[in-house]
């Protein structure tokens, strides 16, 4: 664990109750799937709240984030509304995107969160053109791309790879390695392994393996990328080494691992070391922590109220937004 | 005679086939250690190993085309692509090399391979994972397609696919994994190129496959509380598309409603309708109508996606302004 | 008023756009260096330089993807895939997100990206060089697709391309980058949504576009010969579907051909046939008739493929089996 | 230049005949493109002759071959008849594929040589599965996957050196840098620039870079690389930097490179070094040369003959062979 004396306290404060969001939010989220509130396929973040907060918390408002169907960490380290995004998860005309796109198609433009992309790899070209972009009409700003294990098999991953570097695009490629895509661990589909960011060499592109449970790594390493990446020179490749304790989706019955592998990741929760440094370092007192639990608790009942209580989309809007103009058909 | 689902029929189907023969593999990803997205290959890894139930990274395009260099050795491999919206990744695989080896070759190469695939919608899975792509690979010479809705259908297709030394597109649809039925205890194939009349009735034809061959049925319940008869078609293969089932038909009722998930315009019920008034024109009350999916993405808020996949009560209502029954 | 050639007509659409919207570009394969594999994009590297004539790596989903980024950022790019046959392996870009992210994301996001590319057949290309997927594309709710068949139209239409907040999809036909024909000197545009009547006659409708339209205009040519006096449609854009327009025609001459270069079975032709009889049923003096494609993969030699391809020949052929002209 | 001392005199005089046979034939291919007899597009494989001849020659009879639209050369080191070659690229109904298939996609499954591919890079997972089909049927075969640095920019490249490693299939990866993906050069879309063998490394294939103009370099690293593959040590990798000296195809003005550059390339004709060699140890005499030389002329003289004489399909066949059993529609 990197020391946190370089911290002001109310950074701390912030990014334990940005982590700990995530966390009630998608437990909260697993409650209303229950309930058959959330449809679809749902995907939660439990374990990886480092790598959201600590690489995010680092960006501008200009900067750019875009990621997988797991968004509901990055979007709500990126700043999305607890309250747009639960309505949205609950298919309410509220929704960050009036109920259209639910939980894998996040969006929210104002923060330049670009999404939310359930078709595995397919955010990275797009991120790859949204550094172009920037690139093109001379912007200070950088756009972080999240993937997965699963997804560096695609072929999209290598023509990213290195378009990014050919053009030297301001973009950070933010490998959160939880070991499994789906239920097949990395080690039975990648052919290098688990030391993923050793593929970025051959293109040139520099790169670091990361503890992705611990958020003062997470940021020092993001710290460092953006600088790169900010001077003018091009990509570069995170690896976050992280976990996830529950299930690919709600509609997994996990029978591809051990629980006592979840259960040794558990002993590295990045929520609980994050907390026992800031203790420690007297960063923060058990007092301000619990004030924090509760302001969390309190946002996240708010959310969920606010989601149940909004109406579902009226079935007018249905034809709304296929094209920029409304058509007939 | 055995009641079972459709999941089963589909895996019973697969265990026969890697029972009876050697060269037949599957490769998909999750289809071992995760026991398949949609549980079909349940208990399969442990049966037949890991060579056999050949788990895949994350790469449509590779594994597909890997099938189709294996086929090309003799092997007959079954490739699980998790759903039909993922297959756009595949697509110059499978229609680009798959579907043209044979012709360009001037049959001295075949791919003897089976596409396992789930399609449509209705399980509040949003636009990326919501579509039915199957009406373009039918247009696709050198590509069969198969489109199952009842357990005995997909079994009796299943091993008609297994005899084929062609690709074959299997098309489940998601819905529909849980849905029971007969499947007799002896041996039996369902052939490519035969459509299934459902019910017989002489008012109107509702043509339909995979789940709107259900939906059709549905809507035919409704009609006979009205007291009208419908004769519903199951098309069961897309490729080769058994028209003369639907037209004899027509030729009958002389009306005639194709019902498709995928979005209206441009699918293949355009194909069905055209070749139906083609074949039958002077036997038509009325223009063949069509009831499709809206020409939207799918949208993810569960009233909004109902009312974008076809149901009873539309296919009933375009009837009902179609033809006045 | 000036004479050019189509190719030309779309270059000076281009130019004209670079030089009027910085945030224009161009990205593909050998579109620089190369001048274009059709030579749309000859001088252009030496006008407007390396970024914003950007040659690719052969990464189709890689360079399409990279456009959707940019447009997300307010940039206008024009991605090149150099034919239509290779933009299978863009398909998930090009379906699964330009087309989904404005309705995804209920509008917060928008793709303004222009997909030129190179459809049909005709150079004995053969069976993976000779397809015509605009169909399909045009049944994808979320894009708009473009064919045009003059330079009067491919000029409009690259204008009015560069209007649209959607992404587009701009199929120019491999044979008829020389066809030449009248450009106005001043400004115009060519809405999307209206197909053009582009020649007169009571006797029978053919529907065509991109390079059947001109086949259609062929045909109507030798049926005069015969005294027949033909309409034909060039439908323009695919998406929208001017279906009035062409309705309008054959409640005047009661018969209607729709002619198609891709394959017959599944094509786009279907939609159109669909629902002219669905819109003008009655009008109709018997079924509407389809030239397609053969339902084969495009074959190289000569002969064959020549059969392959619908001609005038085979389109007057039609009209005089379907209704006795 | 490799010392030729292991060479049978017999083995000499058959590689110069091979690599002069596709020379010739190449050189009628233009002729007869120009003349309109040849339609579609046209790939040379003229400058290129020592890798298809040196690595082919080292094949079995089981093992496989698989290449991309510039497939006239591997088609005939693999033994295709220049014939029914030629006939093909005619068009005719004696052509190799009775003429449906054309220049870009040959194929002669009787020799293990499964074409001729026109998509870029779509080759690649074909012939990795058709190295799976191999492994799983325990033959004792390799294949051989030819392909260009172009398509070292596809998707599929990346899943194929994934699938092939990761399953250690018998598959050679075979690629022919000539510098250039059509008109754009492999500087300027590869960010790794033109050592494409390092790619290899993060797969753990092992590889090595040769030159291709020198058919004994190539043949030593085709030994090397077919010696491994047949222990069952999964794949190998070679990049043979070679060159075209004609256009990327006959339709290619070639604008986009010096003519000294191709001039130097000359300088290492592959033909010319071989020959050259051959004869300064004593390999072949003159005479001997010439009389290949007349047998080539005479082998492409009759096979221009063949094709033109050779009438064209008949279009009943037109539905032929779209699937096993010919259906009506
Ligand atoms: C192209 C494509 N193929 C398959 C899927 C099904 N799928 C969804 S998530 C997933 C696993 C992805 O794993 P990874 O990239 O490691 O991300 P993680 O879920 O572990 O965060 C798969 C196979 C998909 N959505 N898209
Ligand atoms: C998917 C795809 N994209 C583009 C093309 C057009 N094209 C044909 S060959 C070629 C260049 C390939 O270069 P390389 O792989 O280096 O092979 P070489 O021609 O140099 O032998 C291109 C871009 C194609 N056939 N397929
Ligand atoms: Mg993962
Ligand atoms: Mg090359």
């Amino acid at each position: 664990m990197k020391a946190a004396v370089n911290l002001e306290k109310t950074e701390v404060a912030e990014f334990y109750r940005r982590m700990l969001l995530i966390r009630r939010f998608e437990e909260a989220s697993a409650r209303l799937y229950m309930q058959s509130l959330i449809g679809g396929f749902l995907h939660l973040y439990i374990g990886e709240e480092a790598v959201a907060v600590g690489a995010i918390s680092l960006l501008e408002p200009q900067d750019y984030v875009i990621t997988h169907y797991r968004d509901h960490g990055h979007a709500l380290a990126r700043g999305m509304d607890p309250k747009a995004c639960m309505a949205e998860l609950c298919g309410r005309a509220t929704g960050a995107s009036g109920g259209k796109g639910g939980s894998m198609h996040l969006f929210d433009a104002s923060r330049h969160f670009m999404g939310g992309h359930a078709i595995v790899g397919g955010q990275l070209p797009i991120g790859v053109g949204i550094g172009l972009g920037i690139k093109m009409q001379g912007k200070n700003a950088a756009v972080m791309i999240f993937f997965g294990d699963g997804a560096v098999n695609e072929g999209e991953f290598h023509e990213s790879m290195n378009l990014a570097s050919l053009w030297k695009l301001p973009v950070v490629f933010f490998l959160e390695n939880n070991l499994y895509g789906m239920g097949t661990h990395v080690d039975k589909t990648h052919a290098a392994g688990r030391d993923i960011y050793n593929s970025a060499e051959y293109y040139k592109i520099p790169a670091v393996q990361i503890d992705g449970m611990d958020l003062l790594e997470v940021r020092e390493a993001t710290t460092e990328a953006l600088r790169r990446v900010r001077a003018g020179n091009g990509p570069v490749f995170i690896e976050a080494m992280t976990y996830r304790y529950r299930g690919h989706s709600m509609a997994d019955p996990v029978k591809y691992r051990e629980n006592s592998e979840v259960e040794e990741w558990r002993i590295n929760d990045p929520i609980d070391r994050f907390k026992a440094l800031a203790l420690e370092e007297g960063l923060i007192t058990t007092e301000e922590m619990e004030a924090i639990q509760k302001e969390v608790a309190e946002v996240i009942a708010e959310a969920i109220d606010y989601a149940k209580e909004s109406p579902f989309p009226e079935l007018e809007v249905i034809h709304n937004n296929v094209y920029a103009h409304r058509t007939s058909k | 005679m055995a009641e079972i689902v459709i999941r089963d029929a589909i895996a019973n189907g697969l265990r026969e086939a890697l029972e009876a023969d050697e060269r037949v593999f599957l490769m998909g990803e999750d289809i071992g250690a995760y026991d398949g997205a949609y549980a079909v290959t349940r208990g399969f890894l442990d049966s037949y190993g890991p060579e056999r139930i050949r788990d895949a990274p994350i790469a449509e395009s590779g594994f597909v085309g890997a099938g189709i260099g294996a086929a090309l050795t003799g092997m007959r491999p079954v490739v699980e692509i998790m759903t039909i919206n993922f297959s756009l990744l595949a697509m110059d695989q499978i229609i680009n090399h798959a579907a043209k080896l044979r012709y360009m070759s001037n049959g001295q190469l075949s791919v003897p391979m089976i596409i396992r695939t789930v399609t449509g919608g209705g399980g509040q899975l949003a636009a990326t994972h919501s579509q039915s792509f199957e009406g373009w690979y039918a247009s696709v010479p050198g590509l069969r397609v198969a489109v199952p809705a009842t357990p005995y259908d997909a079994l009796g297709l299943l091993r008609a696919s297994f005899k084929q030394q062609d690709p074959v597109i299997f098309a489940e649809h998601s819905l529909l994994y849980g849905v029971r039925g007969d499947v007799p205890d002896e041996y039996y194939e369902v052939p490519f190129g035969s459509a299934a009349v459902r019910r017989h009735g002489a008012d109107v034809t509702i043509v339909g496959y995979s789940r709107m061959a259900r939906v059709a049925l549905e809507a035919a319940d409704r009609l006979a509380q009205k007291g009208r008869e419908a004769e519903v078609i199951d098309l069961r293969t897309l490729s080769p598309l058994d028209i003369e089932t639907v037209v004899e038909s027509v030729r009958k009722t002389n009306k005639a409603v194709v019902v498709e998930e995928t979005w209206r315009t441009g699918g293949f019920a355009g194909e069905v309708a055209s070749a139906i008034q083609e074949e039958a024109f002077d036997y038509l009350d009325g223009p063949v109508a069509r009831v499709g999916g809206l020409d939207v993405p799918t949208p993810y808020s569960l009233p909004l996606e109902q009312a974008t996949i076809p149901d009873a009560a539309r296919v009933v209502g375009q009837i009902e302004s179609s033809f006045g029954l």
